[in-house]
């Protein structure tokens, strides 16, 4: 596991880095962000993206995907954290997209992923119910027999790109009760079901999530992804996925702001200087610069090690989460900090990465959730 | 019945005659601002005003020559005393009783005074502070508002930023730059100036946590006349100055959470504990993500000690010791201490923080969620954090520069 | 409870401090933990401490003391901090003769609290064993029943003050188990007493303790103080009460260590210029301020509020403890690391600073044991 | 058999014959440092040096001309290889063979060379290295220590301070000023001197932590002669900084916590939770203080993030990119990384922690308490964190100074 870019993947970074900086500027995320379209997002741009390969990325060639793994999405999910792109690559491919390619079945992949790779079909995992934390064993929403297949009630919240999804992988109860791991099914919804409505969320950091309402939804056994009660497991790989895919979001979105603040340090004058000559923030952004250089290492290494199927891919997830979730923190907090008044107006652009990073931290677990994760995969 | 005696008395008499009923228990975290086109946060709100201003109960320790009470400040305690034993809100609040009234009094001439204090007085005019720009914050001495004289004629030229109120106020005490040849705090005029005019034009400013009372004043030929000129031309910097001190004590006791209850007795309502077992949930009676309850104690532990300083420095104050630069610490600890206990707060809710409005989320919880934002301003407005430090490290450590 | 010094605080603070800095500077706490003799300390300069009243200031005037509380007491024990004094005040007066004071039967105060208050004897408290941490109900050595009195084996640690004293406080269990509030008695056990021995400990910050070994000691009824099995309640007042007072010792050492960095940073030059002026150090510089204005409020509040018997006395306490565990650790952290190389050898006094930091630290609840307390007190 | 195969033969031919039976096996964290008077950690470490030095293997890389062993980097490998299969210690260590060794190759004349190098490989001269002193510290080069010339000959006055192992030296490389009206990096002169004489005096330094391997060096009248100057006269600057680069990396390295395991598969042994669960107690198999717990969490997670930072700089160097001014950044994070681990175990072991030594306190209690000690001096050796902290901001971040 070598924790460096190879040549395919440097040369990914490049392309993805020139076609982000082209066409997703900041400029671009606020006209979304004041824009009262439904969407949230350019599906012009998410087709661009699939043109690019990058929906085809993490799956196996068997899959019609590239077979570059985490290492590979982690490299475009970094190159949209610079430019807040609100494209719904991780609820799609990284999460619903790598529920259906661990456990989907034939007929499943054929009929869903094969058009989400190709960018054709949007999909989104509804696993998150309010009062949740970060515990994927509460599930409480029911799924209960009915002729033969399923009858689902209920709500979910915080579906990631939920609002315009074509279909939802829903994480559903067909036995115990919440908290505990057995009995949580995976189901495949297609957004025009009966029964099926969203409703799309007003997030601080601006970006898509909705809110989904099942009413009587009726699906059939060959609904369920994978087996019966066994979701769990696969819901967890899932997430552990989409940990890594945020974190690559995360890194972007961190040496963005990084850079707009070392700019602004080198430009703004105080006191007759560029206040980028004094000593105490010429220290604070140096123990920023060693957070930015931890970060991409261990984002680096779990995208690698779920790749290789390593023993410690988990420990390193949570590793990755915890550091990204207070790094992104403190660079945001220090960036606004540093940048004075004009970083608290809406006009500038440095606050979204502010919020960003909050909205990044709670998703799949805070700092706390992952240390506790580790501490208890470490066995104390 | 000694002279105090008969004062209360003359006091409570007078209040329960003459104040609005309806306006008594009435309150209101803003209060009643004044101006030429009032809001009226509450109906009797102008009433009230009016009918203490009339006895210059508006500002009770200022000279009753312009309008004041010219109470001494046994009898303003007095006052204040029974205004609480009818539970009636102060008539009158802002920017022209806080701030430019008192360095009117101090330095302002005797016209100057006629002519601008009683209107203060009577909340008639709406005040507001234009002292920043885009390119003078924590550096407040680089501005560059340029005001030319000639004749009696003043103009201006320029712009301001973080005018608080601005879209509301009818006048604006401003510094202007005056002369670009002298030292740069030298060449710096304190100038009152009448916003209902053409060259003037206010834009409000949105913050990242949403609407603010924030705005941006552009100046563009604005017109003032030399009368208006406070301490004498480029002597703006010791109005300045004196004023600005003024003002960080004001934030530090807003960000302390009320100041200090020197009396209190047990433990405080604590609203993060509340907040912890809400979301939390509880394990033999303590809240069950114990990380989270330590955090949660860290603020409140922080928090008290906070308070405890804070009731000490006016401790020390009572006692007769002079007030020293060392309250620039409340600034900075009042302002990080908030910034701790929003960030917690979020840390709390979880998942349930990320929401901007509904649905699917609280008011409680969006409300917090833009407190949160709004309190990242704390460190920088008033003077930032980093200026903080370096006074403390200046004035009460005496390190060399 | 004003937290300002009235005119006798004042004047006790003043006299303190001139007369520790006479006789106490660091050059004899230097000589002392050079020495190999046992007592540790100047048997003079207690009693002369004894002569200005020091030792009787907490105790009321009933008791023969000077009625000033422990307002008064952390004045002496801040201008002893200053110093690193190492004379058994804390042990013998806010310790054992507090235990006494609170709960002694009248022939126990004219014996063993009198002289102590002279200084004509030193006391000290057992209660610490090997193994328990911080809190007071982990007592497991044993008292039995005989003839009439008790029979005491075991051992105890950390016993400040303990080598040399005259008699000890020792906190034994006559019923329950380690763990249990109740069955804890509080008895008084003369030095000389068959079967009574110490052991003087080396600590890494050079104040006095001692192991204290019980070997079949024969004590009479009378040589409980207070009520049998309930001396949990007087440990807790007392170590409280201790706790104050030795945050007062923590104010004087980590405003000592602060002062003497200031002096460097005002003294030592580096790349030409005297390193006070580079703002990286004065900001660090200007936090430690902050701390140190607010570790005296806390220590002036406690204080007074057990004197006042207030009802949040004891939340009080952990926050003074809580607060001046980290904010000394911190101080003198830095105070090392800004003396830089200098600051690491044995010969420079700045050390020693940092080692008692640690031992106060450690020594009454760390700052997380108090940080507990304090939410168990406030009820969450 | 290719080239490689039989040079692995000969090598493993040599060692299986020569090898003394009774230092396989030997594990010293130390090593065999070499000198006049060698300290001899084992029995047969001289011997054991002696025989490698005869083929020049105690520095297989360097040129054979000096006595070295003239191997390419794979066969240098392939001895190192063969050295573990056998489990034989590096025959010698030192600051001969790690610092003025590879600095005479690269600035020593011809002469030089010819004198020195060939008992550096022999392990007959201990050296070590005089660079700080009392007042130049971060700023090294402001160094006082006068070196006057007159014909062959100098004369040295002035003191050294944190000569590690100063006092079992026998020679020392020697910052020396030997020009005062210039600036101050352009008056330094990079000198060897022999340390038996009488000018020379060593003195032990004690720390905070306890006995240390650092000493004090006097100089009063020590002689050198002119031929030992490296680098010409007030060309010193040049080598001090091509040594102190290779200085932190070192440093580094041994604050990583030994290096990057990249091949390591599950979570590795975690002493700080087993420490935890000795003195705190478990839970439901987990820590029973979860506060610690987390604490624990947060150190054993950034000392992860750290191992995988150093393998990726490692595994950026061997793909060939270049090495940056980033790796100051090791310095500074394992070193405040160690001071955390071991003031989290000062809290883990609470009271248990006070100790100096017994009665009461465990060996490896004091020893930890010790370590502590010791280890708040790790920020400020080898450059303090605040100058690496500037060292990042202008080389890697270009803030302007």
């Amino acid at each position: 596991m070598a924790l460096v870019l190879d040549e395919e993947q440097t040369m990914l970074a490049q392309t993805a880095g020139a076609f982000m900086r082209e066409s997703s500027p900041i400029s671009r995320f606020r006209a979304l962000r004041d824009s009262s379209e439904e969407r949230g997002y350019s599906l012009d741009v998410y087709k661009q993206m699939a043109e690019l390969g990058w929906t085809a990325i993490p799956f196996s060639e068997a899959d019609g995907g590239m077979g570059m793994g985490l290492a590979g999405l982690v490299i475009v999910t970094e190159a949209m954290g610079r430019g807040l792109a609100p494209e719904p690559l991780i609820p799609s491919i990284a999460m619903a997209g790598q529920a259906l390619s661990l456990a989907g079945s034939a007929d499943q992949k054929s009929t869903w992923l094969a058009p989400a790779i190709e960018g054709e079909k949007v999909l989104a995992l509804a696993y998150a119910e309010r009062g949740q934390r970060y515990d994927l064993r509460d599930i409480a929403l029911g799924a209960t027999d009915k002729d033969g297949g399923y009858e689902l009630s209920g709500e979910k919240t915080l579906v990631l790109g939920g609002q315009c999804a074509d279909a939802f992988v829903v994480a559903a109860r067909t036995a115990g009760k919440g908290g505990d791991a057995d009995g949580i099914t995976l189901l495949l919804v297609p957004a025009d079901a009966a029964g099926v409505s969203t409703e799309r969320q007003q997030r601080a950091d601006c970006q898509n999530s909705a809110i989904l309402k099942l009413e009587g939804v009726k699906l059939g056994a060959d609904a369920v992804i994978g087996k019966a009660g066994e979701g769990h497991g696969v819901l967890c790989d899932v997430v552990d996925r989409a940990t890594v895919a945020l974190c690559g979001e995360m890194l972007g979105g961190m040496n963005e702001a990084f850079d707009r603040t070392l700019d602004y340090l080198k430009e703004r004058k105080q006191f007759d200087t560029v206040i980028g000559t004094f000593q105490a923030l010429k220290h604070r952004a140096a123990r920023m610069y060693i957070e930015l250089e931890l970060a991409r290492s261990v984002v680096m290494a779990a995208a690698r090690a779920i790749d290789d199927g390593a023993d410690n891919a988990k420990v390193l997830v949570s590793i990755a989460k915890a550091k990204l979730s207070d790094a992104y923190a403190l660079i945001t907090n220090e960036a606004v900090q540093m940048h004075g008044g004009i970083g608290m107006t809406d006009e500038h652009d440095i606050g979204f990465f502010m919020k960003r990073a909050r909205g990044c931290e709670m998703t799949f677990g805070d700092a706390a959730y992952h240390r506790d994760r580790f501490a208890s995969l470490s066995g104390y | 019945m000694t002279d105090l005696e008969s004062f209360r008395a003359e006091v409570r008499g007078f209040l329960e005659e003459s104040a609005p009923e309806s306006i008594r228990g009435w309150v209101n975290q803003d209060g009643y601002w004044g101006g030429k086109n009032p809001e009226l946060p509450h109906p009797d709100a102008k009433r009230w005003c009016d009918i203490m201003a009339e006895r210059g109960w508006t500002c009770p320790t200022w000279p009753k020559e312009y309008g004041g009470g010219g109470l001494d400040k046994v009898q303003a305690k007095v006052l204040d005393q029974e205004l609480g034993r009818l539970k009636l809100p102060p008539p009158l609040t802002g920017f022209g009783l806080s701030m430019i009234g008192p360095t009117l009094l101090q330095f302002g001439t005797e016209e100057q005074k006629q002519e601008h204090i009683p209107k203060i007085i009577r909340g008639e005019i709406r005040w507001c502070q234009g002292y920043s720009e885009p390119n003078a914050g924590s550096d407040l001495a680089s501005l560059q508002a340029q005001a030319v004289i000639d004749g009696d004629e003043i103009t201006l030229n320029g712009q301001k930023i973080w005018t608080s109120y601005g879209d509301k106020s009818d006048w604006m005490f401003v510094l202007t730059r005056t002369d670009n040849n002298v030292k740069k705090q030298q060449g710096i005029t304190f100038l009152l100036i009448d916003m209902e005019q053409p060259g003037v034009e206010v834009r409000p400013i949105k913050l990242i946590s949403g609407a603010s009372p924030f705005c941006e004043t552009f100046f563009d030929n604005a017109k003032a006349s030399t009368g208006n000129i406070i301490n004498g031309l480029n002597g703006g910097w010791t109005v300045a100055k004196a004023l600005l001190g003024h003002e960080r004590n004001m934030i530090g006791n807003v960000f302390g959470g009320g100041g200090p209850r020197g009396e209190r007795r047990g433990p405080p309502r604590n609203p993060l504990a509340e907040l912890g077992r809400e979301y939390l949930g509880e394990q033999d009676g303590r809240i069950a993500d114990q990380v989270l309850r330590d955090r949660i104690s860290q603020v409140s532990v922080d928090h008290q000690a906070f308070l405890l300083t804070m009731q000490r420095n006016n401790d020390n104050l009572k006692a007769g010791h002079r007030p020293g630069p060392e309250s620039s610490i409340f600034k900075i600890y009042g302002t990080e201490l908030n910034q701790r206990r929003e960030e917690l707060m979020l840390s709390i809710r979880g998942p349930q923080s990320v929401g901007w409005e509904g649905p699917g989320f609280e008011e409680a919880e969006t409300t917090q969620t833009k407190a949160w934002l709004r309190s990242r301003g704390n460190t920088i407005e008033g003077g930032t954090s980093e200026v903080q430090l370096n006074i403390i490290a200046k004035r009460v450590l005496e390190l060399p520069e």
